[in-house]
């Protein structure tokens, strides 16, 4: 019996303990008319037929030579990372509750905030939230809890990632929370500080700004934060954390910084895994840290006086405040926010700052390799910092599949014509020069 | 030892690991302004001492793999090693989600024979994977039930009805879907009060989540008439499947009528807690609210004869609630589940609900024996029980949480404690299928050692944990007062 | 700098800690005329670059549907093995000299000796040699001290793997040892029982009896056993340890049992990488203990009685015994048989005995497979474990490339036409069908 | 705790982990005669049980990765993760020894590479990877020399000369190889005493074996003349690489004129030591001893351009001294010493010998400030160096023995004792480049407070360890006398 330790023997006995003659005797509670018969499943395999199994399913997939971001980024993953996070000890204990029996998970967490602090610039954060896009929607529902205003108006600039807005709007619509959209200018492809004034008397409660945006644009964070904060809105940063290796972070944005910091944790250490398990992170200034949704790990000592790390705060969340509870989040991301603790551990502030370098050198030379090719370029203007979107003279999506027919994934398609494309430091140059290579031939063939 | 410092104790400034960082080859162009003035404050250490410090912390967490871990309500059973490896294997990991179907036919395979196979399990009609956890498959589960009688123009139904013994959960995903909460009381036997909830409902009632077997760790007998009493007034029915372990291949929340489930995977598919997650929450729904499932799905179509998978989202899906995060799911958490439940097959189902029913009344059986008191006499256990601690509370002033922290001490987790509230001094016991005879032996050898000290020398467990069997000297019982009334949330040089 | 901790700042302390002005004078005791310059080698490359390049070569390597054995064997590995082999404090040990701090290692150890005992059937085991060739010589060694004969005389079947005889010879040719070939018979492929006789005035040291053999025939050791014993020659029994799932163990050949046993341990949850690292396996019997080569652990106890594990009879090994050493051996192979332990105790006697039955049969299921076409015949009579010789109407050597051209490792080529063919319990009646096709359609190409 | 018991104390009859074993179909078909009348008395017990009992084992070791492990002699650096993944890879693993070379190029291209660097890092002509270890490099590198020998027709060179401060293996491998050892005196600044060597040379030498930097942690000086000495008389020399790390890039064995070499890649190459090995020791050799190389040897060849690679054995090495394992050598643990050298290259191979021996005599130069007596004070320490702790012996009669027991207690390794015998109450050690400064200072705070210890309460010292850092309860020192006296091999229950 797979992962069953009784012996026939042992049942009988404790069967007899409990003084019951079969193990149907147990179910006895349960009303004769919705007993079931055990679920019919495809047949059970051995360890040995269930790993060839997925070998091979595990062989179509991925792979490729790929330039698409929008959301989720392929960095290089020390292998530290993960050989130590899959220890048993982080991979099978549960929530540090029992603090004492605990401190690993509870330190790597206080350390994991420490560094999502210092990253963000912002006093304290969290232990980890599921993802990027629903930490953002977290984000939204704490900035309505921490504002004052009546109307609960949120403002969002058409340069955030749509599976965002699209997620906030899943999550919180219940809350009688509105949406409002904000335009950026087609030229740049991020908000337009100019027409800011418009929004004055839009009695916005919170802003959310994206940094880098979803087009890879590089937003006026201080002059957008100063003009939310003059009309009394909360600012909401939404920050690529691997761009804090060298952008300035949401605590310094403006004069006074931004109120939350929140984003998608992945680019520190997670790998791209068809999406998940990733992780969102949420900091914020200490005045509003009794709306921080999420666990929080403080530093405390025992009787004699030695430091340790406990739960703290939980008078927030919902196994204390039930249906009153700043969110009902329970189970987070936690293994993910080791994995993350010991990537930034590794890299550092050099190694991160040079990480973050490379990306943004390496997309530069594909803009400028893939830019040279005629029928192809650049959509906006302005600064980027790992991803730009591409005008096409041709169908992405048959741009598209002509690519991925040649092993690459060429980005991702936003419309008719237009291509988001990123590149990280894992490309080198012989692969940005291949993708140049094909795309010119794709693009050159149509020409003739 | 480094795991006795904080990282940020081991910094030294200007220290590097050159090996996993390209060196700029020239200058920054972007402007200054978008730069940040000082690098970020992290810690500056080679990777010895990182692998030296994040072992060593690792040493000093008890866990699945080391002990025995009898968290009720959290199901901590062993947590198969081949997951793991399937699950980071390169092609899966590799992937990035936005890529074309093409490139993922294996991982789709995979997830959509997943969903039709909790499908199976759980006895309803539709699956959506992509609920982060138990608390999203809740919200997943009751957005549906509004998006339901919104759809039906019942646009009244502003009530959620929950049992006083639910689960935090249940509550503040029902507020947080804009409802009202109204709470059911239980029975001294353990059962949902029907006179409560026949006073509680009416056409305000958008439905009921119960948890069975509930947090109380026994099987909920009248179901049938709660559900009727609900479904009579217009109300869903939402399963809470946490406690799905107890009765997998026995019976299934389908059957019993409910509307919605979630299934925590990292309880009963065994995949990996991780000291707080990532877990999966998928849903579950009766045809009536298919429409409804949160996206992506997979669906699945013949190809020149070969099976073809891509995802439904958007345009597909018009009813549904929508997408609960950026991309799909957990992945690699549906993934271990898949591994999980593939090499259980149906009868391993059973035998998972059987033996872990049976390890629950054995423990309950010998700890009974050995004079502790149980909650709910007259009941069967399902896969966990309760003890209370009273009479010892009473009697040597030494409680729950005391025996806790000295079990510990005896090299045990503790079982959860002070939850469901409704049992004073209560110890929520949830061995599971995976501990052996031997195992529950040793544990009620310590509560009885302990209840022992507890009379001859009360200091010595109140005063626990003393010597917990940790590397690099573990602590001893921590201040949590001090701790949130002077939080220290993050590290500040000294 | 990769791998090293020290700031520049930190150099600076250290050189004026010790007194000298810079790196270089640390080396002012070797002479000039033998300095060097730094070595020229391929440039360096981070990790990102060499786990690129790594991965590539992997790929181009392995992945085949193999039926090759040959001392070396594909085996379902239970994953937990590897995973808890490869943590750092089993991976990132010294072998145990302090006692006190690698408990984990020694009880390993001590564990592992107690499984190859019983295994074995013998009542002593050492801690590992490098593999299972030269701790076949390191048996022969062994047997030469044990011997009270004059004449160091060994008698080896012509049965043993001939890489096995090669190593045997280069690694003991020097102690004045003589190699006897035993000849075996030509139609069962292993010793002739009836001509034993003919070695009775050989004056034989010991005899090594392999089970099963290289042709994976199953010997007489009973017969042989006691006819060894009976003209005062010890027996050294080399078999396969998987096989001792189900095979009668050494331990209880004959009357007495053989007085040595040895073999190659991959079979136990090693992975074929290429050749290595396995591990060599040595057990006797209790009067030779002091002849036995290598590591052994022993319990013992602390002041205050409690259980703990030593590194004990050390009076044998050179660090003390030096040119008296009963061997050279220092590293020896220690993780492989953490490895080996743990997929013993997964196993189990039962796991153990299933896998061996469904080698055997799976042998038998492609022996009758590949018989079935015509010019495929099996050369020898009698009983094998689950390898088998057949004799094949076409050139093996050419057979082999068409195999392996249609993603089939066919086996071992041990003449013209003869192939040493095996098939483990990890393949799967398609796997055994589709050789069959395959080679059934290259022999029926030729016939036309 | 499982892991205070012995595995087989878990086992119950009948258990079995059935998900890892085919289910036999049908009765076996060999005699009785042939099989084993009872089941191997292997444990019976679960998966879940293996894994706690072995992970909570793990945790009874220091290692590396959890401490600062000085050991001399030993080389304990950080052993780099990657070199683990990169080795694992599946096409890595999966490979048969016995495939034809075309299955196999991506493995053969790197052990090409390797060997190329391995002769330039040692400025030797040739290397063969194949010996599993160090006493196997070094039995290579003596049979190469007693091949040359003979295949001059130079049979009555029957005497190997090794220094007495060599470690064990030096002996132990000329006497396997059928020499008669002659020790060669030290003088008392650690390098060879020129007149013994001088009075034993002759024309029964067959040559030399030296480590150099010598076990005594210091360079042999006079290298150049000790080499002419036994080339004059015809004898060849054999240089012990154990101690390569001590000056990889700064100097080289071939430019000093040794014949023979070993190399352990489990030292300076930091593959890891996995508690015991393996390791592997390639041999390298200058130019007359290339042809006795034992098999097999990658070798390369141009193929329409294309670099192929495939072994060299048998019919293409007539002269070799033949095959010493039954494949091709420690392959997995070569693969982690190439990932290695190609993340250092060559300055990076300076900057170990540079930073190792940094580390040494900056930890030399603060023990002796702290008033610790070293062993040859007139010296530069090479990559390691000794302490004697004879004037402690004589003063609290605490010995080496007693301090490194009491350094367990501080959470370091000890370093290693009583080798090399020369120096009383020595103690050897060798911190690496991979420690940081920190670390190195915590050491000597650690070696201060225990001879203040010492001094104070010196029964605390003798009877250490007290309380190791580490999980499920240390014990304390054991007896090694009634392990040997009464040896206790395996398990017998009970
Ligand atoms: C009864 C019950 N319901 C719901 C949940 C919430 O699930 P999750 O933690 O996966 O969000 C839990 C988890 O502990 C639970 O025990
Ligand atoms: C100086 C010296 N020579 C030789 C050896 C033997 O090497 P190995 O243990 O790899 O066989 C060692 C190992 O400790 C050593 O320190």
């Amino acid at each position: 019996m797979p992962f069953i330790p009784h012996t026939p023997q042992d049942v009988e006995t404790m069967l007899a303990t409990i003084g019951v003659s079969g193990i149907d005797d147990l179910f006895s509670e349960i009303p004769a008319n919705i007993r079931c018969e055990p679920p019919k499943l495809l047949p059970p395999l051995n360890e040995m037929e269930i790993s060839r199994l997925m070998t091979q399913r595990a062989a179509l997939d991925g792979g490729k030579l790929g330039f698409l971001g929008a959301g989720a980024y392929e960095h290089h993953i020390p292998a530290a990372v993960w050989q130590i996070t899959t220890r048993g000890e982080y991979y099978s204990s549960y929530t540090p509750y029992q603090a004492e029996a605990s401190q690993g998970t509870l330190q790597v967490l206080y350390e994991f905030q420490s560094m999502i602090s210092g990253l963000t610039a912002m006093e304290v954060a969290n232990a980890s939230l599921y993802d990027g896009a629903s930490g953002t929607a977290e984000a939204v529902l704490m900035a309505v809890r921490c504002s004052r205003k009546k109307a609960n108006r949120i403002a969002i600039p058409t340069t955030v990632n749509p599976v965002t807005i699209a997620t906030i709007r899943a999550l919180v619509s219940q809350q009688g929370i509105e949406l409002i959209e904000m335009l950026c200018t087609e030229e740049d492809g991020r908000v337009d500080t100019e027409t800011l004034a418009q929004y004055n008397d839009e009695d916005i409660t919170a802003i959310i700004i994206p940094q880098p945006n979803f087009f890879g644009q590089l937003e006026d964070v201080d002059i957008i934060t100063d003009w939310a904060h003059s009309v009394g809105a909360l600012v909401i940063g939404m920050v690529n954390p691997m761009a804090l290796g060298i952008l300035k972070p949401p605590g310094e944005w403006g004069s006074q910084g931004a109120d939350i910091a929140c984003g998608e944790g992945q680019p520190l250490g997670i790998p791209l895994s068809s999406g998940g398990p990733y992780f969102g992170f949420l900091a914020c200034q200490k005045k509003w840290l009794r709306q921080l949704p999420g666990r929080i790990v403080g530093r405390t000592q025992d009787r004699s006086g030695k430091r340790g790390f406990v739960l703290t705060m939980q008078t927030r969340e919902q196994h204390i405040r039930r249906s009153k509870a700043t969110s009902n989040i329970c189970t987070n991301q936690g293994l993910m926010t080791v994995a993350a603790t010991i990537y930034m551990a590794i890299m550092g502030p050099k190694g991160l700052a040079n990480v973050a370098y490379a990306c943004h050198e390496n997309s530069r030379q594909l803009l400028d390799v893939l830019t040279a090719i005629p029928g192809v370029e650049r959509l906006h203007k302005g600064h980027f910092f790992h991803e730009f979107v591409l005008k096409l003279e041709l169908p992405v999506k048959d741009v598209l599949q002509e690519l991925l027919d040649r092993g690459i994934v060429g980005g991702l398609a936003l419309a008719e014509n237009y291509l988001l494309v990123c590149a990280t430091e894992t490309k080198t140059k012989e692969d940005i020069d291949s993708y140049g290579a094909v795309l010119a031939d794709i693009m050159g063939r149509s020409e003739s | 030892m480094s795991g006795d410092r904080v990282i940020f104790e081991e910094s030294v400034p200007g220290r590097s690991n050159s090996q996993h960082a390209p060196t700029p080859t020239g200058a920054c162009d972007l402007p200054q302004d978008f730069l940040r003035a000082v690098p970020p404050p992290l810690p500056e250490v080679s990777e010895l001492e990182v692998v030296r410090h994040y072992t060593q912390l690792s040493q000093k967490n008890f866990s699945v793999d080391t002990q025995f871990y009898p968290l009720g309500s959290c199901t901590m059973k062993y947590n198969p090693r081949v997951c793991n490896s399937l699950a980071m294997l390169p092609g899966f990991l590799s992937r990035h989600p936005l890529e074309p179907v093409e490139t993922g036919q294996g991982l789709l395979a995979t997830l959509y024979e997943l969903q039709e196979m909790l499908a199976e399990v759980s006895g309803m009609a539709g699956v959506s994977l992509t609920p982060m956890a138990g608390a999203q498959g809740e919200f997943a589960g009751i957005e549906m039930i509004r998006a339901y009688h919104h759809n039906n123009g019942d646009v009244d139904r502003v009530e959620m009805l929950v049992p006083d013994a639910a689960h935090g959960t249940n509550p503040a995903t029902a507020a947080l879907c804009g409802f009202r909460v109204r709470e059911i009381a239980t029975d001294e036997n353990g059962d949902l009060d029907l006179a409560s909830l026949k006073e509680a409902v009416g056409p305000q009632t958008a439905g009921l989540m119960l948890t069975n077997p509930s947090t109380l760790g026994v099987f909920e007998r009248r179901v049938e008439e709660v559900i009727a009493i609900v479904h009579e007034v217009g109300g869903l029915l939402y399963y809470d499947g946490a406690n799905l372990n107890a009765i997998t291949g026995r019976t299934r929340p389908g059957d019993m009528g409910f509307d919605a489930i979630h299934i925590n995977v990292h309880k009963t598919f065994s995949t990996p807690h991780g000291g707080g997650g990532p877990g999966a929450g998928p849903v579950g729904v009766s045809e009536r609210l298919k429409p409804f499932l949160p996206t992506p799905i997979v669906t699945c179509y013949d190809s020149e004869d070969i099976k073809k998978y891509r995802w439904l989202s958007g345009i597909n899906t018009p009813h549904s609630i929508g997408q609960l995060s950026g991309f799909m799911g957990n992945i690699g958490v549906l993934l271990r589940a898949y591994v999980y439940l593939r090499m259980l097959g149906g009868q391993g189902m059973r035998r998972v609900a059987d033996h872990a029913t049976l390890n629950a009344n054995y423990l309950l059986a010998k700890l009974t024996a050995a004079g502790f008191t149980v909650a709910f006499p007259n009941r069967r256990a399902s896969h966990e029980f309760i003890l209370t601690l009273k009479p010892e509370a009473d009697n040597y002033s030494v409680t729950a949480l005391d025996f806790a922290k000295r079990l510990l001490d005896y090299g045990f987790y503790a079982p959860t404690i002070y939850f469901p509230m409704l049992v004073p001094e209560c110890m929520l016991i949830e061995p599971t299928e995976t501990e052996s005879k031997g195992e529950l032996d040793r544990f009620v050898d310590a509560m009885v050692a302990i209840r022992n000290e507890a009379i001859e020398d009360p200091r010595l467990v109140k005063g626990a944990p003393h010597n917990i069997p940790l590397s690099g000297a573990g602590v001893g019982r921590l201040d949590e007062t001090q701790a949130a009334r002077k939080p220290d949330l993050k590290w500040n040089e000294e």
